[in-house]
């Protein structure tokens, strides 16, 4: 039934001294702009650098959530696109990415923020995305273990039901796009280290690494977290991100209690049921810049007083793991999607916050026809790193900003 | 919690009583003549150092010192005591 | 002044009071009906707390009563404890006596209505604090008393350890008035297991003087 | 089953009867029985099935390392039965079966493990795409162990607390103990944490010799006895230390005993110094079946018999590779258990006084010998041995098999601490190559044996972390180091990690049911990296964690790719080392939330409260949640608002007009004594964050108001933008010293001149005016002429004890014109009326001050006072294509469009902030942002609401204000 077990991205291979293309991080975006480069583009000339493990980052870290219920008009198209690239994925990879269609709730609190989700709804109904406001009653139809008496710190009055959601293998769309990716011939070099980026006369020339330096003509910073400490470190271009740790947790597996992602803004907590049991649950971000992928006591704390609250039953469930990942966040929290800007061949793709895991397959598509083409896709102008010195911020949160980690 | 802070007046405390004030970038520059670029510069851009930087710091929950402090961010941990601000 | 018109407090205990007075328009619980031996929660919130704030601190003296040099000292004379918060900030409490003229100097804000005030004494006091709060009111390297700020019960707070002896031990601490009720709830029921009660001003002056203050 | 009731060594009360009730029966346990020992007493021998396979499981140890004992307790799922104390009336039921643990119908499951390959899912299950949904179904179905009812409710006190320490030592073994006495007499505050419910760790069960002719349980007794008269320590008994994070902070949690007031506390301790003396656990044998019930280790078949009463078997093979093992087959022998061979994998370097007395009771004893198999279907009956090389086989029938590689350190306290494990060769361990500061390992996690050494080591390790403390030591730790130092030390360990198997079943990891061979797919896969082959086969992802598989699984991939083991990494050790309820977690939890002083009374007066930020407020005064009442009030007559969460604020000193310049947007100077001036803060994008009213009190003395969201950081934003300027200035926030109402109205003025203490007429009171004076000749009040809501308005701030007072005064005064409270819903549609702004209602994260019309506010002349936000607003003042704040009216006036709704073209343009039915203007009116040019007045805008399908509403864009555009109604 399943004959020889073959690698599934290839035999290793020697670090070449010439690529087309060579993509920093073997993450979800990278892989995915390594995929399409090759599938749309015939671009396979193509290294993907890793500094440790494919997923290592994000990929392997986040909650697995995926939703195209975001709140502006750029980005809505961008994320439909994305979530529906999941089956389309699955069968052209052949490698099963698990998409568990199971629907979003995110709750909502006041009457204030029923009325905000109101616009949310609206604008991805009008995209043709499946989005409804719903009463604090269809929610506990939905999601019998939820709290929606009067008597917990935040009553839920309501939330937005977006149906086509869900949850997909975060692990599988690493490895099946690193799968895809190989099987077009694009190298992927684990355990490398970029240790600088060459440039001559405003152009790339060539990426260093620590097993040796590859000519190229372009490069694509896709290296989540480290992003920006790679472009200020090797490039001294500077990017308005603030990297922080953000952090998931999961109890030990049930049998199916939560047939839905629920969501809360206001208790800062998230919530769903893996495929395995697990309710994985996570929180905010520590709001401090770091590199460290620690946990804290404060927000295990934090979460199971939230869950509590929302969904009592869980009390009765025990943690079993906890671990951190890096959130690379912009003013806006909408990611950097730029190239050939302020250096030709040089292509980023960054910024993305916690939202890089639902979007990696359109935005790996969209790059992967902005390298290979030289001109960047309407889908991609809005993302335009100059957006921030024009003072043209995205309007993807509505909350005001002060000076902050993410300003 | 992954980060504790020497608040110049209160000593080591939790880091969630204290709030981050963004990377060291100096005195506010002048108004006028300010092109976008530099103001961009000056209100969003970051190093995102991996290592060492100086940051500002707000011991919200204590005693409303804003203070700078030495903090490695591949360690969270503060390198040097801080240096006091009202 | 009209007497009939009161001053509430943001603190009301649920217990019968037994002994009150009025002073200044509020009225003051002086003991409840069975205070029981304690430990106790004494509301303090009538009386006078001052903010001051100047370049030069040290030049001030709020009744005479010198403030303290660094951060997180405390002088407790003639019933005002003077808490020094920061390089340009003092908090004032006046613990006994009457009510006292605001002085006019600019330095100083009446800020008795900005905050709840509450003592906390008696028997394992410590053992109730330590369940809403990580601030060590048992520092070694401090002694009483001395002032904290930090959160207690999730709440910023200024708390000065007046006593850390074991049987008659004591803290006083402030936070933003509209937290009263909360607070209150919350130190109750931390301090349900250890027999802890609300108690009137008498409970108080007594807990100061067996101090000697 | 008999107990042995006599042992010295029991934590049981034989003659304390506690009946439970396991899947319908009742059965009798004892006293100090875990709800698994009491079982097991009872003969259940089968107290689980897999995850996967269904496979029978058994005892295996006694500290939680897998779910073998997982079980429904009292609705609790997933229970690890044991180490759960039995109580009173516990129900207990087998999770994960279909029938009994004993007869599960899934148990054909176990032959199919062919199609089960490691990431099978990854490879099936998707062709063709239609089958992917069914599939998915029976995923879940089968994925997962207990079950959770949605209205569960759990019962009991979670608490928690956060005590200080100089020195925490976490484990209450020798070693722990030690280091605690040893902290202790140099007068630091210590606390010590056990997770068993008694301190003695490893020499708590056994009577093998401490030290002249004293057993080691019995020094354990003593040195616990005298650990718990020391007043400077305090004991942790029954308590898991879950977390460790930087600088010392370390978190547990304690399962409460008799006379305690908690069923489980959450523990947040703040350390100076750390030891971490948590001893070992054993590493898991591996052979085929070497999970079926009978297989256990030597630690749990030795304090079965020793701890519990309780023999685990009657006839025994030994297949071990440590003197504990050997010690353990003699011990029990001695308390009647039979004993056909004990193998031994270590050719040499055994304890020969333990070689000698198996000899003298003839026991075989066979160097060099490993279990390849356990035989039994469903528990072991026969086991198979042979030479390390599988050169030789021999079978031995018995019903207990001790099994276990060797031991392993329980180094997750290290680990969590930040710690970088390396492979030991001489003790088989993953050892910490170099400690973090003030951060200290102590006893058998170093590969210590000796009992005194053991107990040296954590008395060193004490001293070590006194010194961490500041206190002096030097001469004693010098002496602790020799003392140790002429100790034996750590001794070599058993390497192997496979015996010479053939078959498909040898577990690395049991809660996933994952096998070597699943392991070996993983890498023929491309997964090298350890904690890749963990997420690929989800070994160690599991209810426990790593707790079998952690040490064997980097071994057993070192050895497999062939590299040196030295090179193996462990994978990665996570919070919570000890799963951890979410009650436990939550602890006691009190929600801190503000009340304003007029609380109550708006409570009784009908208010439905809502929390908005940190406080609670009366959004509406009736079920009519359109609050046509409460608005037609105020339009016509007077109404009180109480408005006390508004942000109010002093600042003063020679500095405090600069500083007012650096965040206000207007020209501040402009500032006069008796009115007040309506401004507002940017942030530095020209964003509007807030707005207010600011008055001038006196000589460089100034009383201002924020809205509710900025009061509690406004104090913060001054300091901020100020801070490398040195200015002398103050600030104080009072927002809570002053209760506010808004008496507002045609008719306010009528009521308010009944108690006033001041002439409030128009004429000395006019619109904009600021006055001080009093009500009834005792409440002080700050009196502001405003008109948020569009009417005659007076905006009272009176100190927060007078509240209550003046509201009822107010009231009383107000009766006869029928005055009544109105509330945040109603002042909100009275704003947008008049077209005044709630930041964040009306604006965004984007929204600049030009945005929402008010840039005349600011002064682009003051370039000196560097004002926060006048950059961009110089940038964005003539930007195009920007979101604008337009009012607008709908083409037809029956329908309200809902907040929220778009203002679409072919594309999205825009949004309604709000829309509301007015009563005062007989139609709907709302504001709206919308891109530029739609914002030009005429402009027909589309509606596009949610759920509209094909249909559309239609407004156009009109003047505002809509109520009162020249504002007579303010100045009457």
């Amino acid at each position: 039934m399943f004959g020889r077990h073959k690698p599934l991205w290839g035999k290793k291979t020697r670090l070449k001294s010439s690529y087309d293309a060579v993509i920093i991080g073997g993450g979800l975006h990278g892989l995915a702009t390594a995929y399409f480069l090759a599938r749309d583009h015939d671009l396979t000339n193509v290294a993907v650098i890793e500094k440790r493990y494919i997923g290592f980052g994000g990929g392997g870290r986040n909650t697995a959530i995926v939703r195209a219920n975001q709140r502006t008009s750029q980005n809505v198209p961008l994320y439909k696109e994305a979530l529906a690239l999941w089956p389309v994925l699955t069968r052209e990879l052949d490698y099963n990415l698990m998409f568990f269609n199971c629907g979003n709730l995110n709750l909502m609190h006041s009457e204030a923020a029923m009325n905000a989700a109101r616009m949310n709804v609206a604008t991805a109904q009008f995209h043709g995305v499946e989005s409804h406001l719903i009463d604090a009653k269809q929610c506990k139809e939905l999601i019998p273990a939820l709290n929606i008496s009067d008597d917990i710190t935040y009553p839920i009055l309501g939330a937005m039901y977006h149906p086509p959601g869900g949850i997909v293998r975060h692990d599988a769309v690493v490895w099946g796009l690193a799968k895809g990716a190989a099987r077009h011939g694009v190298h992927i070099h684990q355990q490398t280290a970029v240790t600088g980026i060459g440039v001559a006369n405003g152009q790339i020339v060539s990426v260093e690494t620590d097993r040796g330096k590859i000519h190229t003509p372009r490069v694509l910073l896709a290296a989540g977290g480290y992003s920006a400490a790679i472009s200020y470190h090797m490039l001294g271009i500077k990017l308005p991100i603030s990297v922080l740790t953000i952090q998931a947790m999961v109890t030990q597996p049930l049998k199916p209690i939560l047939n839905h992602v629920v969501s809360s803004g206001t208790y800062h907590a998230y919530a769903n049921q893996t495929l395995k049991g697990e309710i994985a649950t996570g929180a905010h971000m520590d709001p401090w810049p770091n590199y460290t992928t620690q946990t804290t006591a404060y927000y295990i704390k934090h979460q199971a007083e939230a869950l509590a609250e929302m969904l009592p039953c869980l009390r009765g469930v025990k943690f079993m793991r906890h671990w951190a990942g890096l959130a690379d966040m912009t003013p806006d929290m909408a990611p950097i999607m730029d190239g050939n800007a302020p250096l030709k061949g040089y292509f980023m793709n960054c910024g993305w916050g916690y939202f890089g895991f639902k979007s990696c397959a359109a935005a790996g598509k969209y790059m992967a026809r902005f390298m290979a083409t030289g001109n960047c896709p309407d889908m991609l102008k809005p993302f335009t790193l100059r957006r921030f010195a024009q003072h043209r911020l995205m309007g993807e949160t509505a909350a005001l900003m002060s000076y902050s980690p993410d300003n | 919690m992954a980060l504790t802070l020497t608040c110049p007046i209160c000593g080591q405390r939790n880091g969630y009583e204290f709030r981050y004030g963004g990377e060291e970038k100096g005195p506010r520059p002048d108004e006028e003549g300010l092109s976008p670029e530099d103001w961009c510069d000056y209100v969003h851009l970051n190093k995102c150092v991996a290592g060492i930087q100086k940051e500002w710091w707000f011991h919200r929950d204590g005693c409303g010192a804003w203070f700078t402090t030495q903090r490695d961010t591949t360690v969270n941990l503060e390198v040097e005591q801080p240096e006091a601000q009202l | 002044m009209n007497p009939e018109i009161w001053r509430r407090s943001p603190v009301s205990f649920d217990r019968r009071p037994a002994q009150t007075e009025t002073r200044d328009n509020w009225m003051v619980v002086l003991k409840y009906e069975d205070e029981s031996e304690g430990p106790y929660l004494i509301d303090l919130s009538p009386r006078t707390r001052w903010d001051v704030q100047d370049s030069h601190l040290a030049e001030i003296r709020p009744g005479g009563v010198p403030i303290p040099d660094k951060p997180g000292q405390c002088t407790f004379q003639k019933g005002i404890l003077v808490n020094r918060m920061n390089r340009t900030q003092a908090a004032v409490w006046h613990l006994t006596g009457e009510t006292p003229e605001p002085p006019a100097h600019a330095a100083y804000t009446d800020v008795t209505e900005s905050t709840v005030f509450l003592a906390l004494v008696g028997r394992r006091v410590f053992a109730i604090t330590e369940k809403l709060t990580s601030l060590d009111f048992l520092d070694p390297a401090r002694s009483a008393p001395f002032l904290l700020q930090g959160p207690f019960s999730h709440v910023p707070c200024q708390v000065v350890t007046l006593e850390k002896s074991p049987d008659r031990a004591g803290i006083l601490l402030t936070c933003s008035r509209g937290y009263a009720r909360d607070l209150v709830a919350a130190i109750l029921d931390a301090g349900e297991e250890f027999g802890l009660r609300p108690a009137g001003q008498i409970a108080f002056h007594n807990w100061l003087e067996e101090l000697g203050y | 089953m008999k107990r042995l009731t006599h042992l010295p060594t029991l934590r049981i009360d034989p003659s304390q009867e506690i009946p439970l009730k396991y899947n319908r029966r009742t059965y009798q346990g004892v006293h100090g029985d875990t709800v698994a020992t009491a079982l097991f007493a009872n003969g259940v021998r089968i107290l689980a099935r897999s995850l996967k396979y269904h496979r029978p499981r058994g005892l295996y140890s006694l500290d939680g390392e897998c779910s073998n004992t997982f079980m429904q307790v009292n609705a609790i799922p997933n229970v690890c039965t044991e180490n759960t104390l039995l109580r009173r009336g516990m129900t207990v039921e087998a999770q994960n079966v279909k029938g009994t643990p004993e007869t599960d119908r899934m148990g054909f499951m176990d032959k199919l493990d062919w199609a089960m390959p490691a990431g099978f899912y990854y490879r099936t299950l998707h062709k063709p795409a239609r089958i992917w949904p069914l599939a998915l179904k029976q995923v879940r179905k089968a994925a997962g162990l207990g079950v959770i009812a949605p209205d569960f409710e759990m019962k009991g006190k979670y608490d928690e607390i956060y005590p200080q320490a100089d020195v925490c030592v976490i484990g209450g073994g020798p070693a722990g103990m030690s280091a605690a006495r040893a902290a202790a007499a140099q007068g630091l505050r210590v606390i010590l944490l056990e997770s068993r419910p008694w301190l003695g760790g490893f020499f708590d069960y056994r009577p093998a010799e401490y030290h002249d002719g004293v057993p080691l349980y019995r020094r354990a007794r003593e040195l616990a006895q005298r650990l718990e008269e020391t007043t400077n320590v305090r004991i942790f008994s029954h308590t898991a230390m879950v977390g460790a994070y930087n600088n010392n902070l370390i978190t547990a949690f304690q399962q409460g005993g008799p006379g305690d007031h908690f069923d489980e506390r959450y523990i947040e301790i703040r350390a100076v110094s750390v030891v971490v003396a948590t001893g070992c656990i054993e590493r898991p044998l591996l052979f085929e079946n070497n999970e079926r019930p009978g297989v256990m280790q030597i630690g749990c078949a030795h304090r079965l018999a020793r701890t519990y009463g309780l023999l685990p078997g009657e006839q025994a093979v030994f297949s071990i590779g440590h003197d504990l093992g050997l010690e353990a087959a003699i011990d029990l022998f001695d308390l009647g258990l039979k004993v056909a061979c004990v193998a031994d994998i270590r050719e040499d370097g055994q304890d020969p006084r333990l070689v000698d007395e198996l000899a003298a009771r003839k026991i075989p004893f066979w160097r060099g010998w490993v279990a390849t198999r356990a035989h039994g279907k469903k528990t072991v009956t026969k086991v198979s041995l042979s030479t390390i090389p599988g050169t030789q086989q021999r079978d031995f029938g018995c019903d207990l098999l001790v099994a276990s590689a060797g031991m392993t350190p329980v180094t997750g306290p290290l680990t969590l601490a930040q710690a970088q494990l390396q492979y030991d060769l001489h003790t088989g361990f993953f050892l910490p190559a170099q400690l973090p500061p003030k951060v200290h390992a102590a006893g058998r996690l170093l590969g210590l044996h000796d009992a005194l050494a053991i107990e040296a080591s954590g008395h060193l390790a004490g001293l070590e972390a006194a010194a961490d403390c500041g206190v002096s030591v030097d001469a004693d730790r010098q002496r602790a180091r020799e003392n140790l130092d002429s100790r034996p030390g750590p001794v070599r360990g058993c390497k192997l990690v496979l015996a010479p198997v053939k078959g498909r079943k040898s577990f690395i990891c049991f809660d996933e049911d994952t096998t070597i061979k699943n392991i070996q797919q993983a890498i023929a896969m491309g997964f090298e990296a350890t904690e890749l082959i963990k997420r690929f086969t989800t070994a160690g992802t599991g209810p426990g964690q790593g707790g079998i598989p952690g040490h064997n699984l980097p071994l057993f991939v070192a050895q497999y790719l062939g590299e040196a083991s030295v090179a193996a990494q462990p994978t990665v050790v996570r919070a919570p080392l000890v799963p951890t309820f979410l009650a436990t977690y939550a602890g006691s939890h009190h929600d801190m939330c503000k009340r304003t002083p007029v609380h109550d009374s708006q409570k009784q007066a009908g208010g439905v409260m809502r929390r908005i930020g940190v406080w609670r407020r009366a959004r509406y005064f009736s079920q009519d949640f359109s609050c046509r009442e409460e608005i037609v009030n105020v339009r016509n007559n007077v109404g009180m608002l109480d408005a006390s969460t508004l942000g109010k604020f002093r600042i003063w000193g020679p500095d405090a007009l600069q500083a007012l310049q650096r965040v206000y947007v207007s020209d501040m100077s402009k500032v006069s004594e008796g009115k007040v001036k309506y401004s507002a803060m940017c942030n530095d994008d020209g964003c509007i964050i807030d707005d207010g009213v600011v008055v001038k009190r006196g000589a460089n003395d100034y009383y201002f108001t924020t809205s509710t969201a900025r009061a509690g950081v406004t104090g913060e934003w001054f300091r901020y933008h100020t801070r490398y300027d040195g200015w002398n200035f103050s600030i104080v926030n009072l927002t809570d010293a002053f209760g506010v109402i808004n008496l507002a109205g045609p008719n306010a003025r009528q009521v308010l001149e009944k108690v006033a203490d001041a002439d409030v007429s128009n004429a000395a009171f006019p619109y904009i005016g600021y006055r001080e004076f009093t009500i009834r000749d005792t409440i002080p009040v700050r009196a502001m002429r405003l008109g948020f809501v569009g009417e005659l308005s007076y905006e009272l701030h009176v100190p927060s004890s007078y509240m209550q007072a003046l509201w009822d005064i107010l009231a009383e005064a107000g009766r006869e014109l029928n005055i009544r409270n109105f509330g945040v819903e109603a002042q909100n549609v009275l704003r947008m009326e008049k077209c005044h702004l709630i930041i964040g209602a009306e604006s965004e994260l984007r929204t600049t001050l030009h945005d929402v019309g008010l840039g005349f506010l600011w002064d682009r002349t003051k370039t000196a006072a560097k004002t926060v936000g006048a950059v961009a607003l110089r940038q964005t003042a003539e930007q195009e294509g920007r979101l604008k704040l337009v009012g607008f009216k709908m083409e037809d006036p029956s329908r309200t469009p809902k907040d929220g709704s778009l203002i679409v073209d072919r594309a999205i343009r825009g949004y309604i902030c709000i829309a509301r039915h007015s009563f005062t203007l007989e139609e709907p009116v709302g504001l709206a942002l919308v891109e530029a040019p739609l914002n030009q007045e005429g402009t027909r805008l589309e509606i596009f609401e949610d759920e509209c399908g094909d249909r559309r509403l239609y407004a156009k864009v009109v003047p505002t204000p809509f109520y009162d555009p020249e504002g007579t109604r303010l100045r009457i």
